[in-house]
């Protein structure tokens, strides 16, 4: 098992954040794995990338030149990283601010409204976790319940109060993965 | 202990308050300035000091300073930074003084730009400042690895009396991986009965120099460090192999690049070419030894490196014209594709090694 | 009889390799004599400069360390922070403290570092030659400036205690001089307080010793003691520049 | 009482004593050592007064000086 | 006009002047001292500048200054002076900025002390700085050379936009031969549109820079400076032959040592050993091209250096593997004697080729 | 109607890459107006620092050198003295200059080089993100000092203009802020006078100006101006330091 | 008469202009610009007197100011 | 023609001067020259000698390391280098200074009285060139009236008051070492 996942955005998305806390439940799961940060050159509201590689096996490169999953968080980071997934592999789309269709026929593509949902949920903040919640869903590698655990290692002592909010967006994102999923088989 | 996911730098900082460093002295620079953030924390908290000097000049002659103070002591830096402390450096060598310096190399010529590179290679191995000396440099590839290397990097430092230097780049700073913090760690800093602590403090009066107008003094000196350095190059080369059996082509690359080298090792040997690495773990001393043995198994070498060519130079005085050394590399700041890497092994594999 | 005046337990009985009548060997009396005054030599380090004072580490009986070109008083800083309880001076030159060790002095005086510098301006580069040193004094003829120092050129001697009095750190700031029995123990009570308020950890403490190089001057040691009253303290007023609060030392 | 003594093989012969000395008996002789300086000394022992001036300006510690200890 | 006597410190300050070299920036050292005093008062009887900086550093920043004003300015140091120009020099080539730095070497590393050394070859050869970069490098072993390689190194620097140093030695420079001066010098500065005076002095707005944030942008400028490189590789290589013809045993030996090597393998060739000497000229460019042309025709190299053996690796780099390289040499200020060399030529003689 | 506020022409028509409320940006406006005013575009040179201020050379519209980190005096000397009828500045952070360029401006002032330092006093490294400067107030948090900067470690707050009044080579040194309109006029009329100091060949010219940096200290740009207002300006008091002798400008 | 024009698109909505206006007209806009700030303006033209305060402490130089020549 | 010379001394007895001399006047008579000072460690009063080579050809080596002729102006000086002469070399030497004799017997020994005599010349300082008078009266390398041409390009115009009683010490030197050749010869 070898997941490459690139997460792709713009300062303020929570890609990075994303990123660790992706890297860290898998850790706990016992897998091997190494997350790498890409910043823009810009000071700030530039680009805000990182790629994650979840292996049973150890790690050579931990670039992610050939994403096994890319979750593009805006059009530009759609259009920029599109042609870098691997074929058959998978994008989730943040449909609110991707305006832009995916051009290749031989990936999966899976939009996620990550935007509107959060707006919905009542917290902007956990749109990203929505997208991971979908990714969890549409990859398998690891639980949602341990992402939850690592979520108590990730933020610190004075936001865990914000750790439930976090689990609904994560369940939130399953779940809208998973009718996809449906619609996609029907 | 279980592992805990952890950035580069914080591996870099970590390894050395494990190895009993308490001691940082210290300029800020883009990269290595989050490995100052998580000191300045973290030193406090078990008694250390982290002081900010005022230029990396400073820093270094701080560290020349504690070091002769017999303290376990370290700086690090990148790119300009690196190259104001080659007096200093100098001096610590001449001075036989132990100490530990970080360099997470950045893009240059001038003033370049904070992206990773490799080209300060030919600095830290052959050595920026004046005079006849040598360090000995690490370059870890894996974060564990950063965090295990601060401990020998310190320990060699003090076993030969010479400044270590630890080399990465800004993307292993920022790479995280899971690490083993290996347990609670006794330190055992060997004694220094040559530190200059005050006469009260040891057997007779103690002096630090590198100063000896007389030649022929001088040349005693020289020779006493260039027989350390003979003996440093015979016990200290270390390097690491992946897929080497039966590879007709071989590639040799350190630090970050031989990650991306690992992968598109794999990738040749799934298509059938017998590619194998071979990853300096030490640069100086060069494990020449080891990378000559396999010469007359080899076709061709190819070193990938980020910079324009240095560690090719070593690679091919220890093939010495048995098997063609080529070089691959990217520049600036730019960091070679696994795709890249292996469309030059195909190359060298259809060119040259197939024939 | 007693003796009343012998060489201090401090420095080594081998001679100095000062050229006639240099007085760096007077100050190099006088950091010793205040050193077995306080009864630290077991527990001082001195640092060395480059310069002409570079083999002091022959002559101080302490442990020392050569530091290179204008570093002292970092080098200082390093030994200071992990022994803070030993006593850490450097003796430099204007050449060295004042030239290429400025971003070393003026940091450590902001840093209030406790170490104590003593400074000796000679008004030139005396190992190297007899260059202009950024104390030279304008009009004073050297190897670099064999026309005279030009201010057009070159500009004006640099003031170091009168830049460090306003920085905070600097907790004892002094400039004195060697070329006279009266300057000389003005001197050694300076020399003496710098040393207290290390101890007392007040603070970054300098004395400037204002000395003569009769070799690079080209003057005999009795014009160049008449020469530097003349010359040097006209420009370089004595004094001191900065003290602690009263009571402290 | 007072006494001078010079240890003449570390005199530089650079003069500064000669010109301190209140009662203007230190005197350069004509002597060369083995330096190559000719060094300074006192004859009038009885004359000096054991102040010590000479000794405090003399930059190579060539002059040490002894006092009878005042009985206080 | 007829040859007067001069030092070899006078006749690179007057080398300079006659360069048309009008800015000196620098701070003074042993044993390069006297070049400087010379310099202090020539400058201003031809208009120019002679500027005591606060520091190497300074100096160097200060030539970046002149040279970015459109100047020709040099400096000289030694040792640790040298070491504290490391990010300068990086700098200056970085940002393409022609200039000329003299290295009077001493012993080292540290403090060491003032006599004579080869030790800062790597240094020069390799890059002391960071970043990839090279500076040409040529070192005269006359006097009269010394004066002529000063106009060379302002031309070469002013062709390629590319710091030039000119290494010898404190015993050099207090060398007195007798040198041609040559008669009233024309220099031909060539136009340098691309300095900033101001802009109502040459067309637009010039900038000199190296920073390039953008890793593809500092890739482009670091090919540039590749290509470059390159260039000067292939052209500028030089060096001198002695006794070549029909030589088994070649010595390879620069600057100061290449005059005792020259007194050596006269007397080894009176002896009836077929010796014979290269010197590089230029160190970098390495001459490889013509010593690797030697290597079939030889059969030992024997590289005499003031060193523990640096130049030996660019001798062996072009050699190959094709015959075995070996390596003599003195540290810490000692010079070579012309017998123990010719003594190492007869053990070779004796030994390898003389089998 | 007349444009009475608008870009000026040294300034090219590009935004800056700085923060929301830096005040670098105030700065850049201030040189460029007097620039304009003096009618130097053409002849002008600056010297960019290693700071936040390293792009400056896209903003500024006339000749621009990069100096390596601390060195832009040098460099400007190394310029002015090539090409003695230029006006030659450097722009630098109050890390760049105060902290490893601590040799080079002081020894520009020695010199009296004539030159003009604009030094941009922000009490922290903007550009690394976040470290303490030389300049970083007591108790005040950075990145290197997480605990606040305490002056048993860190000493205290560098006084650049207080240190240069001594020089006799410093003809102008100035300090004033750009947090407020008063202020910013101060500044401005700050800035011409170095300038003219220098276009008059009197020496060596500095102006301190106090900056906010909003993102590293953790403030909003309104929050920073008033910080700055508070705790900087009574530490580093505002004023003309040193001026020429009346007349001469 | 005067008049105050904002460059929007190079407004980064730090707010230093509304603090200073002597007349309180400067307000900052609920719409984005494309570098994602909300840009400062002024509605109540009239009663802007040119002074140009708001200008003086832009950092980023979005506002130009316009005023009626007086005659003199 | 090699003449290998060897001055050695020490600060203050003019070594460095007559070497330069030597070399100057060499070089007028169009010979090949290398002249190399070496100083002793000390600041001041230590060694000071000099190696001046004097050739038909080009010269290799400047360093004296053989010399043809050693001119030894103290004791220590020809302790310290007497062994380096070439078989059948010439050993001028200062003999009002050196008072250790020559224990070789390969190589011809010239002692001059140069301090004696050139305090009888009324001159202390003139020492050094009755020594090079000799050195060219034995040697014939130059001729001293060449040497008294390069005396004044040699000495700065103020000094050049001096320069008879400089020709005078040559031509002192060069008769002491006439004399001597006529004791050798008996
Ligand atoms: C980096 C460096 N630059 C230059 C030198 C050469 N150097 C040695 S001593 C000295 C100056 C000495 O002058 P000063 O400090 O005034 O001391 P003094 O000899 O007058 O007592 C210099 C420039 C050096 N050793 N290292
Ligand atoms: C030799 C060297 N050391 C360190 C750096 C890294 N560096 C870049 S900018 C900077 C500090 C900037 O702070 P400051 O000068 O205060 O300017 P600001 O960004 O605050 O305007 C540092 C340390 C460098 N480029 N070169
Ligand atoms: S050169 Fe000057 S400072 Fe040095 S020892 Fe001689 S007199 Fe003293
Ligand atoms: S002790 Fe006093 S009186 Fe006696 S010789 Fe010395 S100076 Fe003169
Ligand atoms: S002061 Fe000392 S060294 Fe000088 S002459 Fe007197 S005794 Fe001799
Ligand atoms: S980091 Fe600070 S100084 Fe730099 S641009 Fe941002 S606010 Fe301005
Ligand atoms: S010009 Fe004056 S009145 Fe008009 S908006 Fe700006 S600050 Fe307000
Ligand atoms: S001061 Fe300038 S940048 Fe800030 S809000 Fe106002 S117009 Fe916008
Ligand atoms: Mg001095
Ligand atoms: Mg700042």
């Amino acid at each position: 098992m070898i997941e490459a996942v690139y997460i792709a955005g713009h300062g303020g998305q929570g890609t990075l954040s994303t990123g660790q806390l992706l890297a860290n439940a898998c850790l706990k799961e016992g897998k091997f794995v190494a997350y790498l940060p890409f910043y823009g050159v810009e000071k700030r509201g530039g680009v805000s990338n990182c790629g994650v590689t979840i292996s049973d096996q150890r790690i050579s490169s931990p670039f992610v030149a050939e994403p096994t999953v890319l979750i593009a968080m805006n059009s530009i980071s759609l259009e920029k990283y599109e042609s870098a997934v691997v074929p058959d592999g998978l994008v989730i789309a943040n449909s609110s601010l991707v305006e832009n269709a995916v051009t290749r026929d031989d990936v999966r593509v899976v939009p996620i409204p990550a935007n509107e949902e959060a707006e919905q949920m009542g917290d902007p903040m956990v749109a990203n976790n929505i997208i991971l919640g979908a990714l969890l869903e549409l990859t398998g590698v690891v639980s949602i319940q341990i992402v939850a655990e690592s979520l108590k290692e990730v933020l610190p002592e004075r936001h865990h109060g914000k750790i439930p909010a976090n689990v609904r967006a994560l369940e939130r994102g399953a779940e809208l993965a998973r009718r996809h999923k449906i619609r996609e088989n029907k | 202990m279980s592992k805990i996911l952890m950035k580069g730098n914080e591996a870099i900082g970590e390894g050395a308050v494990r190895a009993g460093c308490r001691y940082f002295f210290g300029y800020p620079i883009t990269p290595q300035s989050e490995l100052t953030h998580y000191l300045a924390k973290r030193l406090p908290e078990v008694g250390g000091l982290f002081l900010q000097a005022e230029s990396e000049v400073a820093s270094i002659n701080m560290v020349y300073g504690a070091a002769a103070a017999g303290a376990r002591v370290m700086t690090s830096s990148s790119g300009p930074g690196i190259s104001l402390m080659q007096e200093g450096l100098s001096f610590l060598a001449g001075s036989e003084l132990p100490s530990v310096v970080v360099n997470l190399m950045r893009g240059g010529p001038g003033l370049g730009n904070i992206a990773p590179s490799q080209s300060d290679y030919f600095q830290a191995a052959k050595g920026g400042g004046h005079g006849d000396y040598h360090m000995i440099v690490l370059a870890p590839n894996t974060v564990q690895e950063m965090l295990d290397t601060m401990g020998n990097a310190f320990d060699l430092a003090d076993k030969y009396r010479n400044p270590v230097m630890v080399m990465a780049d800004g993307v292993m700073g920022q790479m995280m991986e899971p690490v083993d913090l290996g347990g609670d760690v006794r330190v055992e800093i060997p004694p220094k009965s040559w530190a200059t602590t005050g006469m009260a403090h040891h057997a007779g009066k103690n002096v630090i120099n590198s100063c000896l107008v007389i030649p022929e003094e001088m040349e005693e000196l020289n020779l006493k460090l260039e027989k350390k350095y003979k003996e440093i190059s015979q016990k200290e080369q270390v390097c690491d192999e992946y897929m080497l059996e039966g590879a007709d082509i071989v590639l040799v690359a350190f630090g970050l690049v031989s990650r991306i080298c690992m992968s598109a090792v794999e990738k040749a040997r799934a298509m059938g070419i017998k590619a194998g690495l071979i990853r300096p773990v030490t640069l100086w001393p060069f494990p020449a030894g080891f990378i000559g043995k396999t010469a007359d198994k080899t076709r061709a070498y190819l070193t990938v490196e980020m910079n324009m060519g240095q560690m090719i130079e070593d690679v091919k005085l220890a093939v010495c014209g048995r098997a063609p050394v080529y070089h691959y590399g990217r520049l600036g700041g730019m960091v070679p594709d696994v795709r890249d890497v292996l469309a030059e092994i195909k190359n060298l594999h259809e060119g040259d090694a197939g024939r | 009889m007693k003796k009343v005046f012998s060489r201090p337990r401090s420095l080594k009985d081998v001679p100095f390799h000062y050229c006639p009548g240099c007085t760096h060997g007077v100050a190099h009396r006088l950091v010793a004599e205040v050193i077995d005054e306080l009864g630290i030599q077991d527990n001082v380090i001195g640092n060395a400069p480059v310069g002409c004072a570079v083999f002091t580490m022959d002559y101080f009986d302490f442990d020392m360390i050569s530091a290179a070109h204008g570093r002292a008083p970092a080098v200082a800083t390093g030994v200071k922070r992990v022994l803070p309880d030993r006593v850490v001076f450097t003796y430099q030159g204007d050449g060295d403290l004042a030239a290429i060790g400025t971003g070393e002095f003026v940091h450590a005086a902001v840093r209030g570092e406790k170490i104590t510098c003593i400074f000796i301006n000679n008004a030139v580069y005396g190992m190297t030659g007899g260059q202009m040193a950024p104390t030279t004094l304008l009009g004073q003829k050297t190897k670099t400036t064999p026309y005279g120092r030009d201010s057009e050129v070159n500009g004006y001697p640099i003031k170091v205690c009168e830049m460090l009095t306003p920085l905070d750190g600097a907790a004892y700031v002094a400039r004195v001089a060697v070329h006279s029995p009266k300057a000389i123990i003005q001197a050694k009570k300076a020399i003496k307080k710098a040393f207290q308020v290390q101890i007392n950890g007040l603070g970054f403490s300098l004395v400037e010793i204002l000395s003569t190089c009769p070799t690079n001057w080209g003057l005999t040691p009795l014009e160049a003691v008449k020469w530097l009253d003349e010359n040097m303290i006209p420009y370089f007023p004595l004094g001191e520049y900065k003290v602690p609060p009263a009571g402290v030392i | 009482m007072a006494r001078v003594i010079f240890l003449e093989e570390r005199c530089k012969g650079c003069q500064l004593c000669t010109a301190v000395c209140p009662k203007g008996i230190v005197v350069m002789t004509g002597s060369t050592n083995e330096m190559g300086y000719h060094p300074a000394t006192v004859h009038e022992q009885d004359k000096c007064t054991g102040c010590g001036i000479c000794a405090l300006v003399c930059p190579d510690m060539v002059i040490e000086v002894e006092r009878e200890e005042k009985a206080v």
